[in-house]
């Protein structure tokens, strides 16, 4: 790529949005004036919030046309896969961009859950439906002009490296500015770690956190953060809120707990761990100040929703994976 | 029989076989022998059948087979932890099956098989006890069922016990209700006996009657339906809480819902009946309520608790002859008396019978044998 | 399935205590359930809660993990971080949708070597009775759909 | 480069090879990836089994070795050493128990083969990535720690001290002698016990080697083999040691009498007091707690007739810290409680005596000065000596007792030679299997000892008939003659049961050490290492252990100080090699590991943010490693990887 700037060709950049909010693509415009920089460096090929572009002008690039994808969001969905393999074949480096394409995300925990039971919840009982005729959405529909398609809805959900092979991954829910920059320049220069690489720190958040740690940090209780007035000054941990920020990849700049909100752990797993959510629940309740079983069981109830904590951007990516199906 | 023994291992092979898995671990201390209460007034020894069991020894199932009155003592000091009197009514079972139980066991069971009873009672007669008076039956609605044992509902002595404990109950407000003559014999002696099928029958139509009338709780006058209720029932499907008399009566008065205060003046001995003291470790509730009598003296006998010295009547013994001298409750009562008792009090029905039966043998006019809740109604 | 269901149990177990209590069962030529097999760490507070997943991912039908009695730690009070961390990763584990039954966490000393041999058989008949748990099968990810390519 | 694993599985005689399949599991393992030589053999363990082994790793370049055979409790040094003397590092050596946890517990050879076999691919998968490792030497402190002075520490300590090692000897009553100093003669010979007691009690309180620490208590341990540090207490004795000459005056003046634990409670001392005239040492000390000054603010009787000015009303505990290279536990026996012997009459009757009571009855520094009396000093006509009373009994101690049997025939001759009184004893089995045990049983015999094969079963005062009137009647089956027996006594003494000391749970904790189910402290090895336990460094001695007669007590510790001089005199000991290591690259400075290490071992630099482990204090239990949030602490030895792959092969999942 290095070589094709020198030659005075522009990198040919395609980004997409699969099983995601849109919030990843709010994340490269709020790189703000630089986003200059990267039009003075990129042609932008793809880019469904921003332009109109149709799936015909994908199928018709050349395989291996595209320097650079930036694909963001997860893989739930048949129009998601089918999308996520063509841009493989038609682009170079293909780069999981945000903590939904990199682990599933808040998306991935519908991994609780299978297709049926959200079906029966989204088109059944939620106290926004009505639905007498229990409708429920079908992939083929003949209507009297034709028949009608819409994509498959899985049952799982799936990171972005589950279905296709992956160069480059930029967690974030969304990436900070400053991570979509580093990942940016990287690219734009050919400065590139080894393939497989996550452009992030390799330390945890609590790297980054100016907060101000015990010597044999303790929790008295678990806490919500709505339940407590956050000293603003100490661990948040210690005080009891489940901050994932010493499970968590750093590079965010710790900007949720400079701002009195525990990490959630949106950078995902650190680069040794074996399981994300295991990481946090060994660490966090093995602090807790409990010396015989009663204690114990009763502050490991004040964990409201241990897998939605500890997993809520991994779960797809986790050990297990997902919940076991109901049916 | 020759000079010399063979052992014959089909026994103790057959014994384990029906349950008695104990058997091998009785290492002939004697301690079961040395505690058992016959040795005080002729000679027996539960060790030596177990000794014969263990090796199928001629002599094992002889009369003496029949001599355990199931008190438990021996078990409860047993260093092996053998289960003796499980093991004595398994091999009382094997031999019953040959048919070679007493002969006035066999009529005791004849009557259970055809009555529902040991007495020859009517089953119809159930409830005679109660009169012309009104009774109330247990319908579902109160908290306790009253089982009534048949000692109580057919022995006129022991009638007058339920009486009582239906103005006591009355007086402290419990909410009951008698399960009302289709009851049949709880089957603790008929089990002991080793007579295992008449047993299931009879639990099996118990249990059938009071899951059928909704019973929950059950309140039972005698530590034999306890000890059956508790223990035997609940494998069978009859799970229900069950209380002694003696219980519910103790949480009344500690709660003040029984007040008594008549001075009953007496100087009572209690005897432990031995399947509500060894069997059910209930040894203060009784003492507690007794205290609690105005003008009652509480004495002592000389074994007590968990070393009292049974009655004489358990495991099918209330049934047998036993010449009056070699009977418990008449060593015990000698001792009442020179103690200078003048009420032997008691919470069994079994053991009321056969402290009147002792009575009557040695002719003391003046002493007074009572249930706990008779004397406990006089105080009311 | 022809061939009855035969758990597969997999026990997290401390050097110290529980695997010299399986020791002690052995060594008294105890009998038990050949359902179980032991993984040694040093200490139940070495027991790292995806060890446990692993298991379940794996496809054990069960988990036992297990260490010294409270207060008798071999390391004073490793046992203690295994017996906090145990109540949320049962909680974690049932919000899988995996029975409790699966997951246990017993104390067994170095001369229980009876608790062990009933604790392993109670825990082989109850995981008996739930069946199989087969993660791979019964819940985790479907091949990809092909058509959609 | 690939590992090259060499697999053995070995018979164990007919152990394993009896229920599982060796040649299978041999050929399974074959199999399996990197595995290039697999084999089998009868006894691993055997110097040809560890030739074998040698061999092997030489001749097919072995880079890994897994051992199928018993519990790596058993014999991982073994095959560690044997790897080591091939020029293989013992940590790349894995061992699978396939005895143990296999063999010996299932029956369905089937099933076991292929658990065997299971086993076996487990131990492959962890041997796998199994890292080499070097075992630290740290220098040992050349000092030893005697908790107890009764016989066993004593033993102890002068065999220590006289090897020219330092010891410190802690004892918690005023005097050092312990049960052995209650004892009035010992069986089977009857020498007198003082007279063989006393001399080595001087001798410990004279040798220049041994400090003597009576009248106080091992308060905390820390650290590891050749290295603990322990805290002791030494509580106020309100007597100077320095100038109090043990002169005694204070004994006989002070007015306020307790009942004295020395002699059972059967006769009294003061509140100023040794523990009997022997004691060791000789100065006395107050009993804050019965003392009439401390309770009411006057008399100071003692002071006033102390010619040396000893007494010292404001004297304080001291806590003292020492660092010693090894423990040496002797802290003995108790008794059952007799009172939970209801049957037996104990507590109703005063005629009911325990073994021990007993010995003071008949001791002649005792409270009859050595006449054998029934509570209303009469000289009883009649005793019964009851064995077995809460030994070898599931309602009390399962376990035999070990010294009642012959005990009882001592008290039997003690009782014929100083009375004329007829004396039964109730026993169950005769239990007399040391040197010189079974011809005292004879003599006995001879004396005219009655002997009742039964256990008593009760004793009453109850009288049937006037030859039991006024008596104690004991009732018991004569097993061999077939009858129950009432036999009528003056008196009754019970062999009631040993008992582990009431406080063996705290002090099993403060060590670090196991208890067998009967509550007596664990044995690192229950015949090999009857003197050692499951913490390096930390031994036994004596009655602590299990119940012993005095020449086993002094054997056993004998025993203790050869093992723990052995460990002293190398001058260096091995420590824990699998250890925990911070990974900088990944630490990202929470300091959640600081807080669950139990032994601090983790400290942290603010300088660089980073948490550290101090090698030398870690004990590789591998709390930390599951602990850390960011997966940046690995456990040697144990570390994540190795682990899965254990999990991953625990069964053939397929």
């Amino acid at each position: 790529m290095g070589e094709e700037k020198k030659n005075g060709k522009k990198l040919q950049l395609a980004m997409y949005w699969a099983a995601s909010c849109g919030g990843c693509d709010m994340a490269v415009l709020d790189v703000n004036e630089k986003i200059l920089d990267i039009a003075a460096v990129a042609d932008i090929r793809l880019w469904p919030i921003a332009m109109d572009y149709k799936y015909k002008d994908v199928e018709s690039w050349a395989d291996g046309e595209i320097d650079v994808c930036l694909f963001n969001g997860a893989v739930r969905n048949s129009e998601q896969l089918h999308l996520a393999r063509l841009l493989r074949r038609k682009c170079k480096v293909m780069v999981a961009f945000g903590s939904c394409a990199s682990f599933g995300g808040i998306p991935g925990l519908a991994n609780l859950h299978c297709k049926k039971t959200i079906f029966e919840a989204v088109y059944g009982y939620t106290a926004s439906t009505v639905n007498p005729e229990g409708t429920t959405p079908q992939t083929h529909t003949k209507v009297p002009e034709g028949d009608l398609h819409i994509p498959d809805f899985f049952d799982d959900v799936y990171s972005l490296n589950q279905v296709i092979p992956v160069e480059y991954y930029v967690p974030g829910c969304p990436p900070t500015p400053d991570t979509v920059m580093v990942a940016v320049n990287a690219i734009a220069t050919g400065n590139l770690p080894p393939v497989g690489s996550t452009i992030a720190g390799d330390k945890a958040v609590c790297d980054e956190c100016l907060r101000t740690k015990s010597d044999k940090p303790k929790i008295q209780a678990f806490h919500r953060p709505q339940e407590i007035f956050v000293d603003a000054e100490k661990c948040l941990l210690e005080q009891g809120l489940t901050c994932m920020g010493s499970a968590t990849r750093g590079g965010c700049g710790s900007l949720c707990p400079a701002v009195n909100m525990p990490c959630r752990g949106c950078y995902g797993p650190m680069p040794r761990s074996l399981d994300a959510g295991a990481d946090a629940l060994a660490a966090m309740t093995s602090i807790v100040d409990a010396s015989d079983e009663q204690a114990a069981r009763t502050k490991g109830d004040q964990l409201v929703d241990p897998l939605g904590t500890f997993y809520r951007f991994t779960l797809p990516v986790s050990m297990l994976r997902r919940a076991q199906r109901e049916h | 029989m020759s000079h010399f023994a063979t052992p014959m291992m089909e026994v103790p092979e057959m014994i384990a076989e029906v349950g008695g898995k104990t058997l091998d671990l009785c290492y002939q201390c004697g301690t079961c022998s040395g505690t058992c209460p016959w040795n005080l007034v002729r000679d027996f020894r539960v060790r030596d059948i177990i000794t014969r069991a263990q090796l199928g020894l001629e002599g094992y199932e002889g009369e003496d087979l029949w001599m355990c009155a199931t008190c438990n003592a021996c078990v409860d000091r047993c260093p092996q932890g053998v289960e003796i009197v499980d093991l004595v009514r398994t091999i009382r079972m094997l031999i019953a099956e040959t048919g070679a139980a007493p002969k006035t066991l066999r009529a005791v069971l004849g009557s259970v098989q055809s009555n529902g009873n040991p007495w020859s009672g009517e089953p119809s007669a159930r409830m005679a006890w109660a009169g012309a008076d009104p009774v109330p039956a247990f319908d579902g609605t109160p908290e306790y069922a009253y089982f009534t044992c048949c000692t109580q509902a057919y022995d006129p002595r022991n009638a007058k016990v339920i009486r009582a404990a239906a103005k006591v109950m009355d007086a402290g407000c419990v909410s009951y209700g008698f399960v009302g003559g289709g009851e049949w014999c709880c089957g603790d002696a008929v089990r002991k006996t080793g007579a295992q099928s008449s047993f299931q029958r009879l639990a099996d139509h118990n249990i059938n009657l009071m899951n059928g009338l909704g019973v929950k709780k059950m309140l039972v006058p005698s530590p034999h339906c306890l000890n059956t209720f508790r223990k035997e029932y609940p494998e069978l499907g009859g799970k229900w809480e069950v209380t002694h008399l003696v219980e519910l009566l103790r949480d009344l008065v500690r709660s003040g819902r029984l007040a008594m205060k008549t001075a009953v003046p007496v100087k009572a001995i209690y005897h432990d009946p031995c399947y509500l003291g060894r069997n059910n470790d209930i040894y203060d509730a009784p003492r507690d309520v007794l205290r609690g009598v105005p003008g009652l003296q509480l004495i002592e006998f000389a074994r007590t608790r968990d070393e009292a010295v049974c009655c004489g009547g358990g495991g099918g013994r209330l049934w047998m002859e036993t010449p009056v001298n070699e009977r418990f409750a008449v060593l015990k009562l000698k001792e009442a008396v020179a103690k200078g008792a003048d009420t032997v009090v008691t919470a069994c029905p079994y053991c009321i019978s056969m402290f009147e039966d002792a009575k009557t043998a040695l002719g003391l006019d003046q002493m007074q044998i009572a249930d706990v809740v008779e004397i406990v109604a006089q105080a009311l | 399935m022809s061939t009855p269901f035969e758990p597969r149990i997999v026990v997290l177990c401390c050097n110290w205590c529980t695997y010299a209590g399986a020791d002690l069962a052995g060594t008294s030529r105890m009998k038990y359930a050949p359902n179980v097999r032991l993984v040694r760490v040093m200490c139940s507070g070495r027991v790292d809660p995806s060890f446990v997943l692993r298991a379940f991912q794996d496809g054990a039908d069960g988990v036992l993990v297990a260490g010294c009695h409270p207060g008798d730690c071999h390391y004073i009070n490793g046992n203690l971080k295994a017996m906090r961390r145990f109540p949320a990763l049962e909680k974690m584990v049932a919000q899988f949708g995996i029975e409790p039954q699966r997951l246990r966490l017993e104390w067994i000393s170095a001369a229980e070597g009876d608790v062990f041999v009933r604790v392993v058989n109670e825990m082989t008949a109850q995981v008996r009775a739930l069946g199989a748990l087969d993660w791979r099968r019964r819940a985790a990810v479907g091949p990809l759909p092909e058509h959609a390519g | 480069m690939e590992p090259r694993i060499g697999v053995f599985v070995c018979h164990c005689g007919t152990n394993i090879a009896g229920v599982v399949d060796v040649n299978r599991v041999v050929e399974a393992a074959a199999a399996w990836p990197d595995v290039v030589f697999s084999t089998e053999y009868k006894f691993m363990c055997s110097d040809p089994g560890q030739h074998l082994l040698n061999d092997a790793i030489i001749r097919h370049k072995l880079t890994r070795v897994v051992v199928a055979a018993c519990s790596p409790r058993m014999h991982e040094p073994t095959f560690r050493k044997a790897c080591a003397m091939a020029g293989l590092n013992p940590y790349l050596f894995e061992m699978a128990n396939i005895r143990e946890h296999c063999s010996w517990v299932h029956e369905d050879k089937l099933a076991a083969t292929l658990k065997a076999i299971d086993i076996v691919r487990a131990a492959v998968a962890k041997a796998r990535l199994l890292e080499p490792l070097q075992a630290r030497m740290v220098p040992v402190t050349p000092k030893v720690l005697v908790v107890g002075g009764g016989v066993a520490g004593i033993q102890a300590a002068l065999d220590i001290a006289n090897a020219g090692t330092k010891v410190i000897m802690v004892e918690r009553s005023q005097s050092i002698g312990g049960h052995m100093a209650q004892l009035d003669k010992t069986f089977p010979t009857l020498d007198c016990s003082a007279c063989i007691l006393t001399p080595k009690m001087v001798q410990v309180a004279q040798h220049p080697n041994i400090e003597l620490m009576t009248y106080s208590d091992v308060e905390n341990v820390d650290g590891y083999v050749g290295n603990f540090t322990v805290k002791i207490r030494q509580r106020a004795r309100y007597v100077d040691e320095s100038t109090c000459t043990s002169c005694g005056v204070c004994l006989e003046k002070c007015p306020k009498k307790v009942p004295s634990e020395f002699d059972e409670g059967m006769a009294t001392r003061k509140a100023i007091y040794r523990s009997f005239p022997q004691a060791v040492p000789g100065r006395p000390v107050i009993d804050k707690e019965s003392c009439t000054y401390f309770k009411n603010g006057k008399c100071k009787i003692c002071e006033i007739f102390c010619e040396p000015k000893a007494i010292r009303w404001d004297d304080q505990d001291r806590v003292v810290e020492e660092k010693v290279g090894a423990i040496i536990v002797a802290t003995g026996m108790g008794l059952i409680d007799p009172h939970g012997l209801g049957q037996w009459g104990y507590g109703r009757f005063p005629n009911v005596l325990t073994g021990l009571e007993f010995e003071r009855l008949n001791n002649a520094t005792g409270p009859t000065g050595g006449r054998i009396t029934c509570k209303d000093g009469s000289e009883p006509k009649s005793v019964a000596i009851l064995h077995c009373v809460g030994s070898r009994d599931r309602n009390h101690k399962e376990y035999c007792s070990r010294v009642c049997c012959m005990y009882s025939l001592k008290f039997a001759h003690l009782i014929k030679e100083k009375t004329h009184a007829t004396v039964y004893n109730f026993y169950i089995d005769m239990r007399c299997f040391g040197k010189g045990y079974e011809e005292f049983y004879n003599r006995l015999l001879h004396e005219g000892v009655k002997f009742i094969r039964g256990k008593a079963a009760y004793v009453t005062d109850q009288a049937y008939g006037d030859e039991e009137t006024g008596k104690l009647v004991v009732s018991a089956e004569s097993t061999t003659l077939g009858q129950v027996l009432r036999v009528p006594v003056d008196m009754v003494i019970l062999a009631s049961a040993v008992a582990p000391q009431n406080d063996a749970e705290a002090v099993a904790r403060l060590f670090g050490m196991g208890r067998s189910p009967d509550g007596f402290f664990m044995e690192k090895h229950p015949k090999l290492e009857p003197f050692a336990t499951a913490t390096d460094g930390v031994y036994l001695a004596g009655s602590c252990q299990s119940p012993k007669d005095i020449p086993d007590t002094v054997a056993h510790g004998a025993a203790a100080a050869s093992t723990a001089l052995s460990m002293i005199s190398r001058g260096m000991v091995e420590v824990e090699a699998a250890t925990a290591e911070v990974l900088k690259d990944f630490c990202s400075g929470c300091k959640v590991c600081q807080d669950v290490c139990p032994y601090s071992a983790i400290s942290f630099h603010d300088d660089t943010h980073l948490a550290e482990v101090n090698a030398s204090v870690c004990k590789g239990c591998g709390t930390c490693v599951a602990t850390c949030p960011s997966s940046a602490i690995t456990g040697h030895h144990f570390n994540d990887l190795q682990v899965l792959a254990q999990i991953d092969a625990a069964f053939a999942w397929e």
